[in-house]
Formats: structure tokens, sequence, C-alpha cells
């Protein structure tokens, strides 16, 4: 493999890093900052690929299927926070994962009532067809770059927003005591509705853009869902920074163990049997990657609040 | 004599659209049929192995069906089968054809009425000597069928593989892949990624700016996904036993009164149900399925008029058939195939002398 | 009148808390609520901060009747609570605690950085890792920043070093000395006795007693006291 | 009995917390039959010397011996079972468990091995009944049933002085055992602690001064993590560094 | 007797029951749902002794269910084909009866669960639910991608596995084994919630540093609880694979570890009977909605939002009103 490859290769690592981080974006909000074990993420983030999907099929237009997934999405947040979420704040973390559970299987099915058992199309707009030449002379698909762009945008604005404004001190106090932000005279339920909603529009911001370059079907938020997962953990509950990093991480890992994995066992196994073991091993790369962090850091790498 | 047929096939969840697919063309033949005499009765196996072996034994013990049939996935197949055969039901594959099941695992009462598994590949293999490609890039997932459907290429494939790969089953970036293609100096791609993944890999390969050409098994060309694909697989060469533009009466038929009953263009899945419900049509004609031998035996003539054209049983139950390459077109604003050519003639299946039937 | 409450009960799931907590007080006064551990100083306070709902009885507060009313509605009625065991927010800077429920009026981050010094110095440091009195402090300034009518003060001297503790108390003194109306519990009966315009004593969840600190004697103190 | 081999003594502990010198080359020592209080402002260490004492936070430097030996390098279990009792400075008990269940674990890990899987504990009288012992020393018997949660404040305190008690230690840390409870709480258990010295000598950690001065046979005062001071009551009260840094305008 | 005691009985003899009334309406294939609510509910068991009572959550125990699964299958597999399972150093030949199965199945994953539980267990909650799913995962892709025994196709158990003195393919008779292994798990579980080690697993779970306090180590006790667990959920695996006469890496999927833990909290977390409750209830619901509508499974969604948010503690904890601790 040349070195060109090689940085090629590294570059889209990162790249898939940054979708993962898009896709990752409001499971950290609301899991990080709220506390909240949100299994249906990846519904509301199907929920936005198919809004989109379907806005831009009856209209022509990406950019209003992009504005009807983030307004569909964020509703769907708030009535969810709304008649189920808002109950389990102060049940068990168990509870919540059965509640979430269930509105997997509300909103799959329903999704799939609504829309067909049948994948959607959607493409990406005109404006970002086309690739840009890198230097050495690689092409690079313009998209993908406005993703990095778009993801990178987020993570610095939800950074700022977490950070900096007194929302997201209001919503960091009412993480760590709900009761006493209450108290003090904060309407820590109105908040926690729009941090969820706000959660929910980036699942479905997510799902549209990513839905442009991979499939619009029933169950795609699934996998993204534990992807997502593995994501935050690594980098540390509750830090953003952390799961900028973390996606990074895991998608230079896969991308690189699924190209270098099966190359590295050739050089000493016949070459099916290297492609055999070395596309195994790299299946397994980014859960290897988790469970070697988590065993030697055990708040993963940017723990917000490790001693 | 009635006959009761249960399906057990995938209505929710990732990949209900082959499923209700199967579904919707068994129905219509039995509609069109009009015979009093069929029952079936469906029920959704959400792709889970286990849940479709709890359907499998409902269906066999609780409602006594006669028949079964329905799966899409091979996996499934490998769990409801061999146990479901074994109580004395026939088994009537409308999709999936494991390589165990047509060789060392074949048994009387299964029949598989679409392909095993391998086939598709393999005229593909075929198509590609007879296109003139030199050095074949080849993808698959990696779990077994992506392993047969690379072996299965390779079976009939004269040139060169230019780099082998197994992807993640459920990938859905395929950017260092498709790197990796354009790198190898292929002159041309096979790939079997059935399902989002395929739809996700032609997405980016067109979005790639990389023009080598690609082929495949139907699976990720079919009118199902087609339109979920987009522009994108415009000119792609899929390899297909059936295809909506097959000039047979049958067929004609067949796609008419489903575009009228469904409103869409049927999909091989559709035909793939269409023909079994048909094959069990035409054994009730001649015989009582309570007499399982001779039902059998009506079973294996396979009297009836294939969509495919020319159908028949090779001794491990399985089609000997010919296999076309299709090509990707656009009819209108749809997206749709048209058959170019035969891959291969009259193929049966390699695990044919496995099977001791 | 600033406060009212008359005939409050409480529970905590089944088991009853307060039995009938009557106490009133006025604009500018100090008030004394007093009693063993356990008799229901906190769940009075609780109570009437509707962090914990009531289910008999009425509290009034500045004529508006606080049954129906959600916590942070109290609070910007202008309730400004120190609750026991401090509950800073860990998370959270020394100055973010202070702005993060802030409400405009008097008191500003400077006004209470001249109150409390010490805060102003450790402006940016994160509260976990402040010290225990460090952290009361913070505490009062966060509810001051709130600027409310009625300041509730819940063991605010627990577990200070002595030197602190008469800060705090200083502090207090110079509150009340502006004119703020402060509802306190506490241990120390010195200092308590020397502020109070008057106590009120729970026993087992009632009140029980009520009156100005100079009429309780040591018998009084003894019975209800145990001191 | 001052000269005694001293049960606890800490060499020259060090502990730091960033750029933050929590413990600076502390060295004090508790010997038998004696209450040694460690007093000082508020984060002055004196918790965090405890931690490092219970194995709960490990020193960066220095030594902790006990009856003689070194145990730096045991974990807060296998310190308990050498006899090394403590109470936190927030109550820490199992809040799902009566005062009884809770009572019961320390009696039974007194007793050996939990790797019993099989005979039910409640059955068990060797349990229940040196738990329902120290429940009545410290007047919680009729609670015992009392799910720890539900206990008041001073009462999950007693709970957890009982809990120590039941482990028969060798030396009891108390950090801040007054914290909370009333005059009258206060009383009762500055009486009982003076009678426990007896059994058990203790390091207390305390910012009740009434409390202190009656209990303290010596007394230690903590600031920004060195002693400053050490001796007996009336030196510590006549010390102007202590009236200056912790004891204030109090008389 | 308490009012969860009835409760135990009620549902530990309506399960019993089932199978034999559906004998009488000649209905056998109630007795294969009985017998799946029985191996699912075990599985809850082994999970519920890690989740309940040691605060342990598990999003992992797909992997002890999957181990316990293919343990039953290869051994079958070259007990059937007549291969031995290992040629060298020693031989090692397959077998198909059950109780070597077993004891097989529940070595194999202790094994397992020691090596996953010293790693895992130096993390705590969500970090514990990420880590025990990754090595689920990595087992899961092991599987899918290992060509030996079938990889994601699976592995068919032509005949069932045999245990001395009974007829295994008599449905009633494989009923009554996995009745009988349900019912010995759940006596070991009380006996172990109420032993000295309960105790200190309890704790554990409510506050680990009262329990070191007390000179006892929450990890070792955690260890020990979690190895168990996962024997307990192996053997439901090797039952599982029985009964199906099939084992696959679907067996190993997150959504099997999701769907054990939803039996756990669904029946009530920490109750005894929980999970065979909560199994009875998530089975029977699948099998009767999925007859009636292609949707079955907004519907049950739908169901299983309502009972999270109208009953507290599952359904022992409505039936049974709160937990009480002595
Ligand atoms: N979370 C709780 N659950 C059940 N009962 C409780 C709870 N908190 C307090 N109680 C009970 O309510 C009663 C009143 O408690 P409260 O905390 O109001 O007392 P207090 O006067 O503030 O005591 P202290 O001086 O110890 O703080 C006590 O009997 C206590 O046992
Ligand atoms: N994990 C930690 N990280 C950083 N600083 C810490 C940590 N733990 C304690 N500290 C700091 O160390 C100092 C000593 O704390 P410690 O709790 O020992 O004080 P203390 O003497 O017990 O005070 P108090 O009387 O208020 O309980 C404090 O300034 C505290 O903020
Ligand atoms: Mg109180
Ligand atoms: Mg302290």
């Amino acid at each position: 493999m040349t070195l060109a490859l090689l940085i090629e290769q590294l570059l889209n690592g990162i790249q898939f890093g940054v979708m993962l981080f898009l896709m990752a974006a409001g499971l950290t909000l609301v899991f990080g900052v709220m506390g909240l074990i949100n299994l249906a993420h990846g519904s509301l983030y199907m929920i936005g690929a198919f809004l989109c999907a379907s806005v831009a099929l009856a209209t022509g237009s990406f950019w209003l299927g992009l504005a009807a997934s983030l307004a569909g999405a964020a509703a769907a947040g708030a009535v969810v926070e709304i008649v189920v979420i808002r109950r389990l704040y102060d049940r068990d973390h168990l509870d919540q994962v059965l509640a979430t559970f269930a509105l997997i299987l509300i909103f799959s099915e329903g999704t799939r009532w609504v829309f067909g058992s049948f994948p959607l199309y959607l493409d990406i707009p005109q404006a970002l067809q086309g690739a840009v030449a890198l230097p050495g002379g690689a092409q690079y698909p313009l998209y993908r770059l406005s993703i990095i762009i778009v993801g990178v945008l987020i993570a610095i604005g939800l950074y700022l927003l977490i950070s900096r404004t007194r929302l997201g001190m209001r919503i960091r106090a009412g993480e760590s005591d709900r009761e006493m932000i209450g108290a003090l005279g904060v309407d820590i339920r109105t908040l926690y509705t729009v941090v969820f909603a706000l959660g929910a529009a980036l699942a479905g911001f997510a799902g549209a853009l990513v839905g442009a370059i991979q499939s619009v079907q029933v169950g795609m938020g699934e996998p993204v869902l534990i992807l997502a997962f593995v994501v935050i953990v690594i980098g540390g509950i509750g830090s953003i920074k952390g799961a900028l990093i973390g996606a990074i991480l895991v998608g230079v890992v896969d991308t690189l163990g699924r190209i270098l994995l099966p190359e590295l066992f050739g050089l000493f196994m016949g070459p099916s049997q290297a492609t055999s073991v070395g596309s195994a091993l790299a299946s397994m790369a980014i859960y290897i990657l988790m469970a070697v962090i988590l065993a030697l850091k055990p708040q993963g790498l940017f723990a917000a609040g490790a001693q | 004599e009635p006959v009761k047929v249960g399906m057990i096939t995938t209505l929710s969840g990732g990949g209900s659209g082959l499923g209700v697919d199967v579904r919707d063309g068994f129905l219509l033949a039995a509609k069109m049929a009009g015979n009093k005499d069929l029952e079936v009765i469906v029920e959704d196996d959400a792709r889970k192995p286990d849940l479709a072996v709890q359907i499998a034994d409902k269906m066999i013990q609780k409602e006594k069906v006669d028949v079964l049939t329905g799966i899409i996935w091979s996996n499934l197949a490998m769990a409801v089968v061999p146990s479901a055969v074994g109580q004395g039901v026939f088994y009537l594959s409308p999709n999936a054809g494991p390589s165990m099941l047509a060789g060392k695992g074949c048994h009387e009462n299964y029949f598989n009425v679409a392909w095993q598994n391998d086939n598709l590949h393999e005229a593909m293999g075929g198509h590609a000597n007879s296109a003139g490609f030199k050095k074949t890039f080849i993808l698959a997932p990696n779990y077994p069928a992506g392993k047969d459907a690379l072996t299965g290429f390779k079976r009939f494939y004269e040139g060169d593989v230019a780099d082998e790969l197994y992807t993640k089953l459920g990938q859905t970036d395929y950017a260092a892949e498709i790197a990796q293609i354009r790198a190898s100096g292929a002159d041309s791609v096979f790939f079997f990624l059935p399902g989002g993944m395929g739809i996700a890999f032609m997405k980016q390969y067109a979005q790639s700016g990389v023009d080598i050409p690609v082929m495949g098994p139907a699976f990720s060309f079919d009118q199902g996904i087609l339109g979920a694909v987009g522009d994108a697989a415009l000119g792609v060469k899929n390899s297909s036993q059936w295809s909506k533009d097959i000039d047979n009466p049958a067929n004609k038929a067949f796609v008419e009164a489903f575009k009228a009953e469904y409103d869409r263009l049927p999909s091989l899945y559709a035909s793939q149900g269409f023909d079994t419900a048909n094959l069990i049509l035409s054994a009730m004609k001649k015989a009582d399925v309570k007499d399982a031998d001779a039902f059998r035996a009506a079973l294996k003539d396979a009297e009836f008029d294939s969509v495919r054209g020319d159908f028949k049983f090779d001794s491990n139950q399985h089609p000997i058939q010919d296999i076309y390459v299709r090509e990707v077109v656009k009819e209108g604003d749809v997206l749709t195939n048209k058959i170019i050519g035969i891959g291969l003639e009259d193929r049966s299946s390699a695990y044919v002398e496995d099977c001791k039937l | 009148m600033l406060l009212q409450i008359e005939g409050l009960q409480s529970f905590y799931g089944r088991s009853q808390a307060l039995f009938g907590v009557n106490l009133a007080m006025e604009e500018g006064e100090v008030v004394a609520l007093m009693g063993r551990n356990g008799m229901g100083k906190t769940t009075t306070i609780r109570s009437l901060c509707r962090i914990m709902p009531y289910r008999h009885g009425t509290v009034r507060f500045l004529s508006h009747d606080l049954g129906v009313m959600r916590p942070h509605r109290v609070a910007r009625l202008g309730i400004g609570l120190v609750p026991e065991g401090r509950r800073c927010f860990p998370n959270l800077s020394v100055h973010e605690n202070l702005v993060v429920a802030a409400r405009p009026g008097d008191w500003s981050l400077e006004r209470v950085g001249r109150l409390f010094p010490r805060l102003r110095e450790r402006h940016s440091q994160s509260a976990s890792t402040l010290s225990g009195g460090e952290q009361q402090m913070l505490a009062i300034g966060r509810a001051l920043m709130t600027n409310p009518k009625l300041l509730i003060l819940d063991e605010a001297t627990e577990g200070l070093a002595p030197v602190i503790r008469q800060e705090i108390w200083a502090a207090v003194r110079e509150l009340k000395g502006e004119g703020q109306s402060i509802l306190i519990v506490d241990k120390t009966l010195k200092e308590l006795m020397q502020l109070a315009d008057r106590c009120t004593i729970l026993e087992r969840g009632m009140s029980v007693w009520d009156g100005t600190p100079a009429d309780l004697g040591e018998d009084i103190q003894d019975r209800f006291l145990g001191v | 009995m001052p000269d005694a081999a001293p049960v606890l003594e800490l060499k020259g502990l060090r502990k730091s917390f960033g750029a933050l010198k929590a413990t600076d080359d502390v060295s004090l020592d508790v010997r038998p039959g004696e209450i040694h209080a460690l007093i000082g402002p508020n984060g002055a260490g004196k918790s965090t010397l405890i931690h490092q004492v219970a194995g709960s936070l490990t020193p960066d430097g220095g030594e902790v011996r006990f009856n003689g030996a070194d145990i730096s390098g045991l974990t807060v279990a296998q310190r308990v079972r050498r006899g090394l009792g403590r109470t936190f400075q927030v109550s820490s008990v199992a809040p799902e468990f009566s005062a009884l269940r809770n009572v019961m674990l320390s009696v039974q890990s007194t007793q050996g091995s939990s790797f019993r899987f099989f005979r039910p504990v409640m059955r068990d009288r060797s349990l229940v009944d040196a738990a329902m012992d120290k429940l009545a020393l410290v007047d919680l018997a009729e609670r015992a049933n009392v799910v720890a949660a539900e206990l008041s404040h001073g009462e999950r305190r007693q709970l957890e002085m009982a809990m120590a008690l039941a482990l028969r230690p060798k030396l009891l840390l108390l950090d801040e055992p007054m914290a909370g409870m009333g005059p009258e709480g206060s009383k009762n258990l500055t009486g009982f602690l003076d009678e426990l010295r007896n059994e058990v000598p203790i390091l207390l950690v305390e910012h009740d001064m009434e409390a202190v001065f009656s209990l303290a046979d010596r007394i230690s005062v903590l600031v920004y993590g060195s002693v400053i001071a050490s001796g007996s009551v009336d030196d510590i009260r006549a010390n102007k560094d202590v009236r200056e840094a912790y004891l204030g305008g109090e008389d | 007797m308490s009012r969860e005691t009835v409760i135990n009985w009620v549902l530990g003899l309506g399960l019993l029951a089932v199978p034999f009334i559906a004998l009488m309406q000649g209905e056998p294939f109630y007795i294969t749902l009985a017998t799946r609510v029985a191996i699912l509910a075990l599985a809850g068991v082994g999970l519920n002794l890690a989740l309940g009572l040691g605060g342990m959550v598990s999003f992992g125990h797909a992997a002890f269910f999957g181990i316990g699964g293919y343990a039953a299958g290869i051994l079958a597999t070259h007990a059937f084909n007549q291969e031995p399972l290992l040629a060298w150093p020693l031989t090692v030949s397959g077998s198909s009866d059950m109780l070597v199965i077993w004891l097989v199945a529940i070595a194999i994953c202790a094994l397992v669960a020691l090596v996953i539980g010293a790693i895992t267990l130096r993390t705590s909650g969500v970090y514990f639910i990420m880590i025990t799913l990754a090595f689920a995962q990595m087992i899961y892709y092991f599987a899918i991608s290992w060509p030996a025994y079938g990889g994601e196709d699976g592995l068919s158990i032509y005949v069932r596995n045999g245990f001395p003195g009974l007829n295994t393919l008599d449905p009633i008779q494989f009923f009554l084994i996995c009745y009988a292994v349900l019912m010995a798990c759940l006596f070991i579980s009380a006996r172990l919630r109420d032993s000295r080690f309960g105790a200190a697993l309890q704790v554990a779970r409510q506050n680990p540093d009262r329990l070191a306090a007390t000179g006892i180590a929450p990890f070792n006790i955690r260890l020990v609880a979690f190895v168990i667990s996962a024997a307990m959920t192996g053997l439901a695996g090797a039952l599982f694979a029985d009964l199906n006469r099939f084992v696959s890496p679907s067996m190993l999927s997150w959504h099997v570890s999701g769907e054990i833990m939803i039996f756990v909290i669904l029946g009530g977390v920490g109750r005894l009977f929980g999970p065979l409750a909560g199994a009875a209830l998530f089975i029977v619901m699948e099998f009767y909605l999925g007859g009636i509508t292609e949707h079955w499974q907004l519907f049950l969604g739908i169901i299983l939002l309502c009972v999270v948010l109208f009953v507290r503690g599952g359904i022992l904890g409505i039936m049974a009103g709160r937990r009480v601790h002595a």
C-alpha cells in the first residue's frame, strides 16, 4: 500500500469519525447532560431521514427536506419528552431503558406503517455534488467535506452552548441536582423539554445528512445507536470534546482496521485465511478499542468530573 | 382436498420489503387461481431465528399446516427447515438457498423454488468472462453468504482477482473500500451487499467519481430497492433468474396483475413468491396433500408455468434454470431492469453431488 | 403578612412527617424554627418551598396560595433557599453557581463578593473542591443572588469551623440589619437567640410553642430542645 | 498509659491534589485508651487524612502503621479486617436494608468469609443477636426493623456508630460524629464515647468544640494540610495560632 | 405467607399447569410455548442475580446465553458426526447427553464470565453497561465470521440431546426438564439472596463504600455473583438450543441482551419471580399480537410503554406491593 493511499484512508477514517460524531451529538447532549439513557435516539435519527427523504421527494428540494427533518424530529422529541420521558427522571435508569426500548418498537413500526416497507430515495443536493481535488491528486466528495464541516461546527456550537451560556449552566446544574435548581426558580421541566427536543433535532438532522449517502430504511437507527453509545462512552460521558475525539478514534480505528488488518495477517498467513481472520478482527476492532480504553480508564478518556 | 400453507416471512423491521414482496406475489397467485382449497396464514418473523422457529412450531402443531414457506434469510431457513421437514411437513423455499440444504443436508420434503445461494454470483462470474473483464475487485460482507458469494463468483470467473475484501456485516460507510478499489487498478467490481449495505455502497460509489464498471447479483438492483439507490444504479449489470421483461405469457400476466393489484412493479422476490404458490397449486391438482409421497412426486414434477420460463428440479430439488444478465435502465421516470443476455444456461447447483436424494 | 402557614401536614410516601405546623412571619422579621432531631424542621421548609407536596393545610406567601404552584414559581415569588447540606452544584464553578439562577435586584455579584470576599477569590474554582465553609457561603450567596424577599437558612452552620461559623453569623446579622426577612433553623441556640425576633418550636411534626426569645425559658428549652 | 506502644502511627504522610497539598508531612499517633482529636479549619485536610488511614485514598508518600505493622499496601476491606473501624462524615449506610441488617453485615464480616451461599442470615441467631446488642448500645433497638433510608439524620449517625462497633475494631476513626446531632444527641454521644475509649482508642475529627474539649486526651490541629500544634486541651486553647486560625473569638 | 410468596406460588404452579391443560385441550403447541417461557425466564433469573441483587446492569448477557447455546450445539454436532472435538493433546469427544452439555456450558460460561467480569467490574454505571455490551459484540462478530460452526447461518442440532431416563423428544418431558432446572435455579437464587453472600451482594449494589468499610471487598463479591449469573444464563442458552434444535449468532446479538433485561425489568427488578412474570408476559404478548396483526410490534411497544409508565416496579411491583427488606 502506498503512503498516499494510507493518508487517504486516514482521512476517510477521520471523516467517518466526524460522521459518527454527528450521529452521537444529540445523544451526548441528552445522555451526558440530562443523564437519560435514550435508546430511542436511533429512531429519531431514522425519523429525520424519512422526513427529509419524503419531503425532498415531494418538493424536489433537499433543503426543504432538511428543514422538515429538523422541525419534525424536534417536535417528535418534545412530544416524547412531555408524554413519556418526563415521568422517568426520578426513576431508575432501567425504567428508562425499558421505556425507550418500547419507543423504538413504536417508532420503527409506526414509520413502516406510514412510509411502507421499502427503502426511500434520498440523494445529496445538486449544490454539493461532485468532488474536490485533494493535494496529492486524490478526489474527495464535496458532500463528505460538508459533513465534516457541519460536524465540527456542531461540536463547537454544543461546547459553547453547554459551557458558556446560562442555559448550559442551568442544564448542568439540573444534571447534578434537579430539585435544587427548581427550588432556585428555574423551570427545569420546560428546560429539559427544550434540551430533549434539541437532542432530537440533532438526531433528525444527522439522519437526514447521513441518509443522503446511506440507505433510508426502517431499522437504520439501530446500528447507529450502538455506535453512538460506543463513541460517547469512549470519550467520557458528558464531554463534548470527548465525544468528538472518541468518534474520530473509532472512525480511524475502524477504517484502518478494515484495510490494514487483512494485509497484516497476509504477512504470515495464506491470503484467503488472512482476509478472513483480518476481516473478522476488523469487525470487532471498535469493541476491542472500547474494552481496552474502559479497562484502563473506567470513566472514558475525558470524563467530566472524574477524580 | 384443502391445503393449508403457513407462510413465515419478514414483515417488520429492516429487510421487510423482501418479505412483503414474497407474500404479495404468493397471495396474488392464490387469488388468480381462485382455488378455495388453498388456505394461507401469514406471520411475521421480525428476522429473528428463534421467533421463526416458534412460529413454525405453532403452525405445525397448532394450525396443522401441510406446507411451510416464506422465509427470506438463510440463517432463518437453517433454523426452521431441518426440524420442520423432520416433522413431516413440506417446506418450499421462496428465497433462501443455503448450500447445506442443497447438499449434505438436503431432504425429500424440502424444495427450493428460487435458487441455490451461489447461482446468481456464479452467473455474474460467467458474465465477467464474456464481458472481457480481466481484473475484478470483489467484495462481500464477512459472513457465510458473503463468502459463498465470492466463492460462487470465482467458480466460473477466469480472469484475475484484483483484490478480495470482506466488509463488516451491516457496514454503512464504504469510503475506505472505494479508495481501495480506485487504487487497485481493477477493470471491474463485483459486489454482494444485500439490503441497505448495497444502497449505501452504490450511492457512495457514484458520489466518489470512480468509474470502474460495477456488477453484482440482482439483490442490490431489484425493483424494491432501485428507487432508493437512484440514478447511481443506471447501467449496472446484474444477474437474475427472473426479469419483468422475460417474454412468456405467464410472466406478462403476472406483471400486469401485480401492477394492477399493488400499484407497483413486481420484484424478483414477488416472482419467487408467485412461482412458489403456483407450484403448490400445480401439485394440488395432481395429488392429495395427505398422501405425502404422491404430493411430493407432484411437486417434483413442477408442472406449472413459471414466470421465468423453463423450470425443472434437479435431484436435490433445487431448480435448473437460466440465469440472465440484466442492465439497470430508466423507463420514463422509473428505474428498472432489462435483460441483455444470459449468464449461465440451465444452471443447477454446485452441491448436487453431496445430496443423497 | 409575609408568610403564613396553617395546619400543614406532609408525608414521605405513606409515613406522615408533619401533623399540623403553624407559622407566621412579617416582613423584615427573623424567625427561628426550632426542635430536636427529626421533629420536622427540614420537612416544613421543603413543603413550603414545594419541593415536596403537602396534603393538608395552607401556605400563603405574600397572599399567594402556594398549594398549587411548582417549586420554581414559588422561588420566583421571592423565596431563597439555603438547603440542609448546602447542595452547591459541584460541576459548576463558584461564579456559575452564583449566576445560574440569579434574578435582577439589589443583590449583585459585586455585593455578594463584598459580603463574602472569600468567594471572590475562588471565582472560577469548581464548587466540588471548595471547603465546607466556602460551600456554605456559596449556598447563601447563591440564594441571595435570586434577590429573595424571604431567605431560608437550614442548618447553615453545620460542620463549620468555629471561626467560620462566626463569620456566617456576622453575615446574617448584617442581612438582618438591612431588613432582610429570614427563616432560620440552627443548632446553636446562643447566636440564634440574639438574632431572632420570634421562635417557633416543633415537636413530632407539630408546632407546640411560639414566642419571643425572651419568653423562651429554661423549662421550655429543656422540654422541647433537650438542652 | 501514654507510654504504651501506639495503635496507630502516621509518619510523614503526604497527599496532593494537583497543586494543592491536602496532607503535608503529617505525623501523629493514637495510643491505647486515648481519644486523639483532630481539629482544623474547613478544607484543612482532616477527611483526606482519615481517607488515607482507612485506605480509600492512596497517599503520595509516608507510612501508616497499625499495631506496629505497615498497612500502606492494604485495601480498605483488608484494613477493616485488621481492626480499623470508621464512620463517614456523610452517613453511609445500605439504604434499603433495615437498621438491623445493616449491623448484621458488620457482624458477618467479623465472623469470617462472606462467601457462604446457602444459610439464610435471618435464621442465624449468632448474627441477629450480636447485631441487636450493638443497636441497643446506641439506643436504636426500637428502630431495628426500620429501613435505613427512613431513619432521621441523627438516627442514621447512631446506626453508623453501631455498625462501626459491631466490627469490634481496635481503633475507631470518627469523622464528625456530632454533625447534625441536636444538643441532646451530642450530649448522649459524648457520654458514650467517653466510656468507649477504654475499649477502643479513637481518632476523632470534630468541629463541636464543647465535645472535643470534654473528650480529647490530646488534640492535633491541622491547617493547610500540616499539623501546626499538638498537645493537651489546655495547651491548644491557649495557643494563639490556633485561636486565630480556627477557634476565632470564641471562649 | 406474604403476598409476594403467594404470587410466586401462583406463577410457579401456573407455569407447571399450562402444558397439562394444553395436552388435555389437544393443543400441544402451548407446551412449546411454556417451555420457551421457562427457558427464557431462566436466562432472566440469571441476569436478575447480577442486575437485581448486585446492581450490575449487564448489557452483555447474550454472550453467555449464546455461549451456552453453542456449547450444546457444538457438542451435539460432534457427537452426531462422531468427530472428536479435540484430537490433541487428549481426545475429547462430543456429547449428546444433556447433563454433560450443561456442565460444559456452565463451566465455559463461568470461565468467560470470570475473565470478562475481572475486566469490566472495574467500571460502573453506564460504562459497565457499555463495556459488557462490547464484549458481547466481540463474541457476536466472532461467531458470525467464524466459519467452522456455520457462522451467521448457525448450527442445527439434528436430534435433541438426551437426558438419562427421559425421552426429551416428548414435549412434556422436555418441558419438565426445563421447568425443573428453572425451579432449581430459583431456589438457588432465593437461598443466595438470603445468605451472607446475598447480604454482601445487595450492599455492594446499595453502597459499595459501606461494604468495603465493613471489611468486605465489593469487587470479589460482585465478581462471584457475575460468574454465577452468567452460568445460569448459559444453562438457559443450552436449553434454548435444545428447544429450537438450532443455535446461531443471533442468540449472541445485543437484542437478546436487551430482551433478557426487559424480562427482568418488566417482571420487577430484584424480585425472585420477576423474570418469570416478565418473560411470560412478553412471550405471550409476542405470540398473540403476532398472530393478530402485522403491526404487532407497534402494539407491543405501546403495551410495554404503558407498563413502565403506570406500573412502578414491574408486574410483581404492582401485584405484590413495595418490596420489604427485613
Ligand atoms: N426521605 C425520608 N423518608 C422517610 N422519612 C423521612 C425522610 N426524611 C425525613 N423523614 C422523617 O421525617 C421526620 C422529620 O424529618 P426532618 O428531616 O424534617 O427533621 P428535622 O427536624 O429537620 O431534623 P434534623 O434536625 O435531624 O435535621 C423524621 O422523623 C424523619 O425520620
Ligand atoms: N478529590 C479531590 N480533588 C481535588 N481536591 C480535593 C479532593 N478532595 C479534597 N480536596 C481538597 O482538599 C482539601 C482538604 O479537604 P478535606 O475534605 O480533607 O477537608 P476537611 O478538613 O475534612 O474539611 P471539613 O472540615 O470541611 O470537612 C480541600 O481544599 C478540598 O477541596
Ligand atoms: Mg433538618
Ligand atoms: Mg471533612
